[in-house]
């Protein structure tokens, strides 16, 4: 194979084509892989990339790893996946075309390469007019003072007349809860309990079921009910205990009543 | 240097400025300059900076004055800060330089009291305002309500100290969907429509009244904030 | 009640703004309002965003041409960048600006080849990009194009995997002076060159066996299908 590519070589590639191959060798970690090193090599040819000879190009690209190989520099798998796709491009050039081979003919595929080849410089040219373009901030500027909008953060507040109700609501009968503003929402307290009953035992001269006694309000919502009757149900005992009221239930469930207890008043 | 040379192309004014080479550029030309280094420049520049930046021989002062002129009247002018110059737009159009981002929130629980006793009260003062609610009422409270013209100052009480009365707005009546602070509902009304009843204890009604459950743990120490 | 009328006296603009709700403002008004929003953005501003801040009726388009015509060779001109417009200093004055110069980000020349590459092709996959380069593409690279808001990412291709693809953005266009990136120099030739065209490899059967023809087919679906 070596042999054969010198042979080539000699007939096809000019002294100076191959100094030049061989000097991109030293080179070779400058290139942007494969295509990139085709592409310079093909500059060297000298002629549009249209009317490159790709059998030369394939030649000039083996030398370079060949040599690459002398020197016993590493290349990059890529580096030998395109040698030997390049071989066997350049065996499909040269050989008369097999009838019973499938596939592209070596023209097609010496055709596209070329075509990437062409590409590439294409956008590298682009890509210097690009950069040859006047640019913002080196050629062309824009105001100094950013008179940016000024982001006014507008707040809109805004409120329902339910809102504007319960508000009122509240305060007007902010008084009978005032002294509760603390307490834990929902959750009914004995002591809560015991002072709301206390006043009101005074008039309990007949049984009266205890329900009478939960708070207002507290109907309605089971959690609530449920607080605010352990709670009123804890200070009854309490005020058992301490000899104010009687407590009965006529059987299991039935409503519990309470009474001022009789013996002292009297 | 090329860059000069390459720019007279550009534009058919510096031809003209070629012949010129020891002269200064054309006043037009200067005038250009100007504009140009007083746009992209991130603070005001003065005359002797401007010369020094300018090609020799060039006349700042008056290359400057004929922009001032240039630039009556426009959406742009020339200002002088100082010694130094610099272009600004023009103050009446401040108010285009306003990107406004509105976010709508909720008035606070001290707002909203306060609107509802000077709606219910009204003309009513501070002093009463702050007897029926039990607490002062901060400044912040009342200047935000009349920012956002839902009350406005009515007729002095004519009680010493002649102090200051508040009055809903027709802007709150709109908002509302009120005919007259009249319409508001009654405190009888409030209890049959269930709100006096099955009131949210302070605080609960400001997050949001119809998730009780949800706040529990939270009330406490809103409660705490909430007040100013 | 006599307060609520008051109320609506409080605020005299408003009288004002009544009596031009029908008529907008004079065309140089207009041209004053546009410039002066112009002005003040470092930022291209689009035709619609005029319109959002200008006084309702404003025909902002129109107001932009006038302008442009004003700021014809003058030291700053009128951009057009895409559907967005903008002032920036003439280039022709650049020698002066030297004091304005940001230091540019060095850009690798796989960025650039990168940049110019989904400029001329976009949208354009990350693979497609290699294949033209022959090289893999670093992430750093997108990323750094990205970073400077060079390129975002495009609709995904609806071929297999559905690849998401780059585009150029408008800072893009700003920076480099484009209308749009049809405007990219030399454009035309490469097109018709045929250089912009996405050829299969001959064969592509040995990585991908479908008929080269399939592709196009795919693409054309895919364009139906991106509308949504």
């Amino acid at each position: 194979m070596a042999e054969q590519t010198q042979l080539f070589n000699d007939q096809k590639m000019s002294v100076s084509e191959r100094v030049a191959a061989e000097a991109l060798v030293v080179d070779v970690g400058s290139f942007e892989g494969p295509l990139d090193l085709l592409l310079s090599l093909a500059r060297t040819q000298k002629v549009d990339l249209l009317q490159i000879s790709m059998v030369a190009l394939a030649e000039q690209y083996l030398a370079f790893v060949e040599k690459a190989k002398q020197l016993r520099l590493e290349l990059a798998a890529d580096y030998l996946v395109m040698a030997a796709w390049l071989a066997f491009l350049k065996s499909r050039l040269l050989l008369p075309p097999d009838p019973t081979e499938d596939g592209p003919s070596g023209e097609e595929l010496a055709a596209h390469l070329a075509f990437q080849l062409e590409r590439l410089e294409a956008m590298r040219n682009a890509a210097a007019n690009l950069m040859a373009r006047d640019q913002k901030g080196r050629d062309f500027f824009v105001r100094g003072v950013p008179e940016d909008f000024e982001r006014v953060r507008k707040v809109r507040y805004t409120a329902t007349l339910l809102d504007l109700m319960q508000g009122y609501a509240r305060i007007r009968t902010k008084d009978e809860f005032r002294p509760f503003v603390m307490d834990r929402e929902h959750v009914d307290t004995m002591e809560r309990a015991l002072e709301r009953m206390r006043p009101l035992i005074g008039f309990a001269r007949e049984w009266t079921d205890l329900v009478m006694y939960m708070p207002d309000g507290w109907q309605g919502d089971a959690m609530r009910t449920r607080s605010a009757t352990a709670a009123t149900f804890a200070a009854s005992l309490e005020l058992v205990k301490e000899g104010k009221i009687e407590l009965r239930q006529g059987e299991t469930f039935a409503p519990i009543q309470i009474r001022r207890k009789a013996v002292k008043d009297d | 240097m090329t860059d000069e040379t390459e720019a007279t192309d550009l534009t058919p004014d510096e031809n003209e400025q070629e012949d010129s080479l020891f002269d200064a550029p054309h006043m037009a030309e200067q005038e250009r300059m100007v504009e140009a280094i007083l746009f992209a420049s991130t603070e005001p520049v003065t005359i002797r900076e401007l010369e020094k930046r300018m090609p020799h021989g060039c006349n700042p002062a008056q290359a400057v004055a004929m922009l001032a002129r240039r630039y009556e009247g426009r959406g742009v002018r020339l200002n002088k800060i100082g010694d130094a110059w610099a272009l600004r737009t023009a103050p009446d159009l401040s108010y285009l330089m306003q990107k406004e981002t509105v976010e709508v929130r909720k008035l606070s629980r001290a707002a909203i009291e306060t609107l509802a006793i000077i709606a219910y009260h009204q003309p009513i003062t501070r002093a009463e305002i702050e007897e029926i609610r039990g607490v002062s009422v901060s400044r912040g409270t009342i200047d935000q309500l009349i920012e956002m013209e839902w009350i406005r100052f009515g007729r002095r009480k004519m009680t010493p100290g002649r102090p200051v009365t508040f009055v809903v707005t027709q802007e709150f009546l709109d908002h509302f969907g009120l005919e007259s602070a009249r319409d508001l509902p009654g405190l009888k009304e409030l209890r049959s429509a269930g709100l006096l009843d099955n009131r949210p204890p302070p605080g609960a009604g400001q997050i949001d009244d119809r998730d009780p459950d949800d706040d529990d743990d939270d009330d406490e120490q809103a409660d705490l904030f909430i007040e100013e």
